[in-house]
C-alpha cells in the first residue's frame, strides 16, 4: 500500500491545477477562487458575464451532483453558491464517504465547439512519461478506455530527447481531434509536459481541453496529482498542501510523525507494526493467514528510533480497535537494539493502556536487541507466523473478556 | 559466480562521511566487500572513519581507485544527481539506497544514464553471499549458495532469506530492486542475469501489489526460464484495495497490478506462489527436486 | 556503390507542399531519387503535384512507404523538430536543407538524436551521380565514377564538381556537409564511410576557414588513409581575418580554424592543397597517378 | 566569414546581459542603467550607498581606459558620467576604431573578496555545449589560456543528460576556486546553462563571479552573445538589438537587404557578388590569384531574386572603390533565370553609375539565364578564373583612367 501509486496524496483541487497552467502558459478560463457566497456575489458584481460556479472538491461527478451552476448576476451567484455549499459531494463508489466542499471556483463560461482530453502520466513498465490524448473529451476517461480504447492515442516520451511539438501534432492525428485543435495542441502539451517536470507532477490531466467557438483551445478542468518527494523543490504549495482535506487515517499517522501512507486502520483486533512496507504487509497476511483480524497497517519506516516506536504504539492502542499488539521487526537499516529500547521506553512511559505486546526482533544487532528486551522482562519470539498466531491467541483472549 | 557483484568489484561510498554512509560502510567492509574509497564533497583528501581515501567527486574517486560500483547514501533531493555523477564518471554499476527520490528525478536519470546499471532507489542494495554486500542488507542472514533472490521490499527479503538459510538453501545473489514506481533493475533485468550466471540453479521473486513487474517477470520466465526452478511470493494479498488513482492512472500499463492478476500471471508460467514467506523454501526444494 | 544513398533509398520530403519542397522534390524525382512520399501536417490523404502521397507526419509516411531517407524542406523554427519527428519514426538518414536553424537547437538535436545520420542543417544535401540525389544540387554538374566529395559550401561545391567532371573524373558520392558550427556529419564520419566504399578510389575535401573540421579530418586521413589519393581545398585563403570572437570562444577547440593552419594540416597529412578549385582535378589526377 | 563564428551579432551590453541574468535567477548587484549624468545623479540622490558607474560597451579593457568610476554622492555621480560620456573608448588592437559610448551602468559598490571567471561556449568539435570555470577572475580569458592553461576547467554536457549539480561542484573543485565559492556555483551554473538554451546564446561568460565579504557569489559582469537564428524565440530582444552598434559594413548590408553578415568591404578596385559563402570566399580567392585587388565580399544567398541582385549591385557600386563588377553565379537553390533576370533589371532601372560586368553564371537553369543575358546583349564567361581574369582587366583598366 505505501508503495502503491493509489496512495498519491498532493492532489491538488481545480483551482490550484489551474494556477499552475496559468504559470506554466497553458490557457485557461478567467476566474476568481471564492470561500463564500458574497465572495461569488461580490465577483459577479464587479465583473459581469457570464459564469459558471463550480465545486471545489477531488471527487469526480461534479456535475451531475448538482455542484456545478451558473450565474448571470451577483444574486444568482449568491443563490447557487448558497446551493453549491448547502450539501457535501454524495458518495459514489470510489469515495463512500463523499466529500465536504469548502469552496468555489467562479469561471468565464465558454462557448464551447467541442471538447478533447488529454494528460501525462507515468509509465512504470516502459519507465517514461505518457501524453495521452483523446477526442472523448468530458467523459471519465477510464469509461473511454473501457467503450473507445482505440480512441486513447498515446506517446512514450523517451526524457534523454525531451518533448517535441511533433508530438502534440501525430496525438491530434492518431486521435482523430477535430482540425482546430492542431494549431494550438503541440504548445499546450509542450507547456503541460514542462510543468509536469517543474513541479514533480505524477499525473496532469485536462478533461475537457475545451476548443471554443472563437476557435481558442482552453483548460476547462485540472486535475494534477504533485508527487510528495518532490515537494522540496516547490515550498509555494506547503501552503495548499494544508488546505488539502487529510483523511481520519492520514490525519492520525501524520500526527504521530509518520508519513501520511505509512498508517492505515481496519476492523480487527490484531495491531500490528513492522518496518518496511513489504514486511508490514507480510505481517498482515500472517495475521490473516493464522486466522485473526488486523486492526491496522503500520509501517515504522526504515529509522525507527525510540520515540517514533512509542508514538506508533500508542496511535494503535488509542486509535483502533486493537486487543494486542504484534511488533515484527527485520533489522536491515533499523538496529535491533534501538527498537529493543524503544519498546522498553513506550511501555516504561506511555500513559495509555497497555495491551499484551508480541514481539518478533532479528537482523542487525538482534542480539543486543533480545538483552535488552530480556533485561526489561520481555521475551521475543522467534518466526513471524509464531508471532502472528500468538498474537492472534492474546487479541481473541483479549477480546473475550 | 553471482550476478552483478563479487568479492572483487571494487565499491565505492557516496556520503561516506555521513551517519548512515559510514554505519554501512563499517559494515559492509566487515562483511567483506571490496571498499575502496568514498566521496564527501569539499572532505577530499581526509580518511574516512575506517581508514578508507575521502575524494570531493566521484570522478577523482574512480581515477584513484578503479571503483566500478557506488553506494549511494545521499538525502532525496541530491540522489538524482548523485547518480548523474557516477554515470558520467564511468560507474557501472550504483545502488541507490535513498527513500524518497522525487519520481520524476528518476524518469529522467533511467532515461539517460545509458551503460549504468542502477539498483534502486529505495532499496536495500544487493548482496552476493559470501563475498560482497552493497548496501544495508544484514549480512549474518544471508549463505552462500545457489539460489538467486529479487525483491521488491527490504525487510521482506531477510524474512525469505532467513528461511532459506535457515534451510540450508544458500543464496547466489540476492538483489532488493526497491519498490518505487520507477526503478533502475527489474525483476526481468535480473532474471536475465540469473539465466546467465552458471552459480544459480533456482530463482525466487518476492513481489508485492502494484505495478506489473511481476507480470513481466512470470512472461519472461515463461519463456526464458522453462529449466530452472522459480518460487515467486506476493506481498499485501490481504490488503484491502486501496484507494483508485482513477482517470489516467488506471489506464497505464503496469499502473494497477492486484495480487490476484500477478498470482494468477505466475500460475499460468508454472510457477508456484508461496502463501506465506515460511512456505518458501519447501517450495522450491520440491521444485528443485522435480526438475533435478 | 556509393555511401549514404543509392538508387533503392527511399526518400521523403518534409514540406514537400511548401513552395521550395515542390521544386526540389521535382527536380529529385527528374533526377531518378526514389521519392516515395511526403510530409505536411494537415495535408494527409492528399496527393503532391508530382502524384506523390502526402502524409500528416513522418510516422505515417514510413509506415506506408517503408521510407528510410528524408529530405527535410522546412522554416527554421521548426527544422529541430523535422529531425526530432524523422528520428523517431525510424529514419535512418536525414538531409536537412533549412538555412538558419538556431545552434542550440542543433546542439540538443546532434545529442540526442542517436542511431540517425543527419545531413547539415545549412547544406545543399548529398548525391550518388547517377543514382539518387537528395537536397537541392543541380544533378547535370555531376557525373557517376570513383571520386568521393565532401565540402563545407553549397555553391563551391558545385563549382569544384564542375572540374572534375570536365576533366572526366566522375563521382561516387558528394556530400555538402554543411557550413554551420554545429552539424551532423563531419568530414570525419563522410571519410571513414569513403574508406569503406569499394567505388570510392580518391577524395577531395573542400574545407574553409573557421572551425577544426579540416584538421580532423586531416589527422584521420594520415591515420586511415594512407593508402588512398586524397587532395583538399581551403576556401577563403584571402579573407582578412574576421573580427575576434576573443573571450572563451579563442580558447575552445575548434572554434577558430585559419586557412593557414588547416593548410598545414593536410600539408602535414601528405595531402596536397589546391590554391584555385580549377587547380583539383589536375592534383587529383597526379595523386591518383603515383598511387596507381 | 558569414560562417564564422567571428561575426556572431547579438552582443549584449553589461546592463542587458545583467538583465537575462536576473530574470535567469542569477544573483546580480543592485544597479540602474543611465543614459545621461543627470540620470546618474538622480539615481545616487536617491538611493545612498557607494556606486560604480561603468560605461556600456562591448569593448573590454574599460577599467583600464578609465571608464569604470565610483561614486557615493550625486555630485559625484554626475562628474564621473560626464567624465565617461566625454569621450569614446579609447581603440586597441582588436578594435581599431574604439567605441562610443551611449550609456552607463550604475551599480552597487561590492565588497569583493576574491574573483572567479566563468562560461558557457559551444565547443564546434564535440558538438557539445562547454562549461568553464577558472581561479583567475577578472582578468583577459584568453590571456589566462596563455599563462595559466591548467587553471581553466572545462565540462562538456552530454545535452540528453543536461545539466545536474555534480558539474559545477567538480569545477570548483578542478578549477581550485575558494572554498567560499563551492556552495553557490552549482546553482549558479545550472541556471547559467539553463539560461543558455532559452534565449538560444552562443557564448554566455560571467567575469568576474565575484565572491564578496558576505560569502555571496554575484555576477560582477556579464558577456552574453545571442545566436541571431534563435531570435525568433525571444522578439523581447528586438529593441535590444537594435540599441546595439551595427559598424559601417553591417549597416549598408543592413540597409540593402542583404544579412548583417553577408557584405564586407576591402580597399581595392574589384567588386564581387557570389551565391553562396563559400563561393563568395573562392571568388575573392580567384581575384586574388588574379592579381587582383578585391573591393567586397558579397554573399548575395540562397534565394536571389532580381530585386535582390539590384539592390546589391547598386551597394557595391556606391559604396566601395569598385571599378568593375564580377556577378560570380553557381545555380543550386539559385536558378539562372532569376538571377540573370535580376541583372538585365538592375542594370535596366538602377540611376547608379554604371560599372563594367563580368558574369559567370552556370548550374541550375543555366540555359535560360544565359539565352536572358544574351537578348540584353550581356555575354557571360565560362569558368571562374576567366572571370576572375577578366574582372581583374577591367578594373584596373578603369582605374587607370
Amino acid at each position: 500500500m505505501p508503495d502503491s501509486p493509489n496512495l498519491a496524496r498532493m492532489n491538488l483541487m481545480e483551482y490550484q491545477g489551474k494556477e499552475l497552467f496559468r504559470r506554466s502558459g497553458i490557457p485557461v478560463p478567467r476566474s476568481q477562487h471564492a470561500l463564500t457566497p458574497e465572495d461569488v456575489a461580490a465577483f459577479v458584481a464587479s465583473t459581469p458575464g457570464e459564469w459558471v460556479v463550480k465545486a471545489q472538491v477531488l471527487m469526480g461527478g461534479r456535475g451531475k451532483a448538482g455542484k456545478i451552476k451558473f450565474a448571470t448576476s451577483a444574486d444568482e451567484g449568491r443563490t447557487v453558491a448558497r446551493e453549491i455549499l448547502a450539501t457535501p459531494m454524495p458518495p459514489n463508489r470510489q469515495n463512500p464517504k463523499g466529500e465536504p466542499i469548502n469552496s468555489l471556483l467562479v469561471e468565464e463560461k465558454l462557448a464551447i465547439r467541442t471538447e478533447a482530453y488529454c494528460a501525462i502520466a507515468i509509465d512504470r513498465a516502459a519507465k517514461k512519461p505518457v501524453i495521452m490524448v483523446s477526442r472523448f473529451g468530458g467523459m471519465d476517461i477510464e469509461e473511454v478506455s473501457e467503450k473507445h480504447p482505440e480512441s486513447i492515442a498515446k506517446f512514450y516520451v523517451d526524457t534523454a530527447i525531451g518533448y517535441s511539438p511533433f508530438i502534440g501534432r501525430e496525438l491530434a492525428f492518431r486521435a482523430q481531434l477535430d482540425p482546430g485543435y492542431r494549431r494550438q495542441l503541440p504548445g499546450i502539451l509542450g507547456s503541460l509536459y514542462e510543468m509536469f517536470f517543474r513541479y514533480g507532477a505524477k499525473l496532469v490531466e485536462i478533461n475537457p481541453l475545451a476548443l471554443t467557438a472563437d476557435g481558442d483551445v482552453v483548460a476547462s478542468d485540472a486535475k494534477v496529482e504533485l508527487d510528495d518527494d518532490a515537494l522540496f523543490r516547490t515550498p509555494e504549495f506547503k501552503e495548499w498542501h494544508k488546505t488539502l482535506p487529510l483523511d481520519e487515517d492520514e490525519t492520525l499517522a501524520s500526527n504521530a510523525g509518520l508519513g501520511i501512507r505509512n498508517f492505515r486502520r481496519f476492523p480487527g483486533n490484531v495491531g500490528t507494526l513492522a518496518n518496511g512496507a513489504g514486511l508490514a504487509m507480510a505481517t498482515m497476511d500472517a495475521v490473516s493467514n493464522a486466522g485473526g483480524a488486523i486492526a491496522n497497517f503500520l509501517d515504522v519506516g526504515g529509522g525507527a528510533n525510540a520515540e517514533r516506536v512509542r508514538n506508533c504504539y500508542e496511535l494503535v492502542v488509542n486509535s483502533t480497535g486493537a486487543t494486542a499488539f504484534f511488533i515484527n521487526i527485520f533489522g536491515g537499516i533499523t538496529r535491533g537494539d534501538e527498537v529493543a529500547r524503544g519498546i522498553v521506553q513506550a511501555m516504561a512511559e506511555t500513559t495509555s493502556r497497555k495491551i499484551p505486546l508480541v514481539i518478533r526482533l532479528t537482523g542487525t544487532n538482534e542480539e543486543e536487541g533480545r538483552r535488552i528486551l530480556a533485561e526489561a522482562g520481555m521475551q521475543p519470539v522467534e518466526t513471524m507466523d509464531e508471532g502472528a498466531r500468538e498474537a492472534v491467541r492474546l487479541a481473541n483472549a483479549a477480546s473475550a473478556k | 559466480m553471482s550476478i552483478y557483484l563479487d568479492k572483487n568489484s571494487k565499491v565505492i561510498v557516496q556520503g561516506i562521511t555521513g551517519a548512515e554512509g559510514s554505519y554501512h560502510t563499517e559494515r559492509m567492509l566487515a562483511y567483506g566487500t571490496a571498499i575502496v574509497g568514498g566521496v564527501t564533497p569539499g572532505k577530499g583528501g581526509q580518511q574516512s572513519k575506517h581508514g578508507l581515501p575521502v575524494f570531493d567527486t566521484v570522478r577523482d574517486a574512480v581515477a584513484a581507485t578503479g571503483a566500478t560500483h557506488t553506494c549511494i547514501f545521499v538525502p532525496p533531493p541530491f540522489a538524482a544527481d548523485a547518480l548523474f555523477e557516477a554515470h558520467d564518471a564511468g560507474i557501472e554499476l550504483a545502488v541507490c539506497i535513498t527513500e524518497g527520490v522525487p519520481v520524476d528525478d528518476m524518469l529522467k536519470v533511467v532515461g539517460t544514464t545509458h551503460g549504468m546499471r542502477i539498483i534502486g532507489p529505495n532499496c536495500p542494495g544487493l548482496i552476493s553471499p559470501g563475498r560482497a554486500s552493497i548496501g544495508i542488507m544484514p549480512g549474518h542472514v544471508f549463505k552462500e549458495g545457489n539460489v538467486g533472490l529479487i525483491s521488491r521490499s527490504g525487510t521482506l527479503t531477510y524474512e525469505v532469506v532467513d528461511g532459506l538459510t535457515r534451510a540450508g538453501l544458500g543464496q547466489s545473489t540476492c538483489v532488493g530492486i526497491g519498490g518505487d514506481p520507477i526503478i533502475g533493475t527489474t525483476f526481468v533485468d535480473c532474471l536475465r542475469a540469473f539465466k546467465n550466471d552458471p552459480q544459480t540453479e533456482a530463482i525466487v521473486v518476492c513481489g508485492e501489489i502494484g505495478g506489473s513487474d511481476e507480470e513481466d517477470a512470470a512472461a519472461f520466465a515463461a519463456e526464458h526460464l522453462r529449466d530452472v526452478p522459480v518460487v515467486a511470493f506476493i506481498g499485501g494479498r490481504n490488503a484491502p484495495p486501496g484507494k483508485s488513482l482513477g482517470h489516467a492512472g488506471a489506464i497505464i500499463s503496469g499502473s494497477f497490478g492486484t495480487a490476484a492478476s500477478k498470482i494468477a500471471a505466475f500460475e499460468a508460467a508454472g510457477i508456484p506462489v508461496a502463501e506465506r514467506p515460511s512456505d518458501i523454501p519447501r517450495l522450491l526444494s520440491e521444485r528443485m527436486a522435480a526438475f533435478a
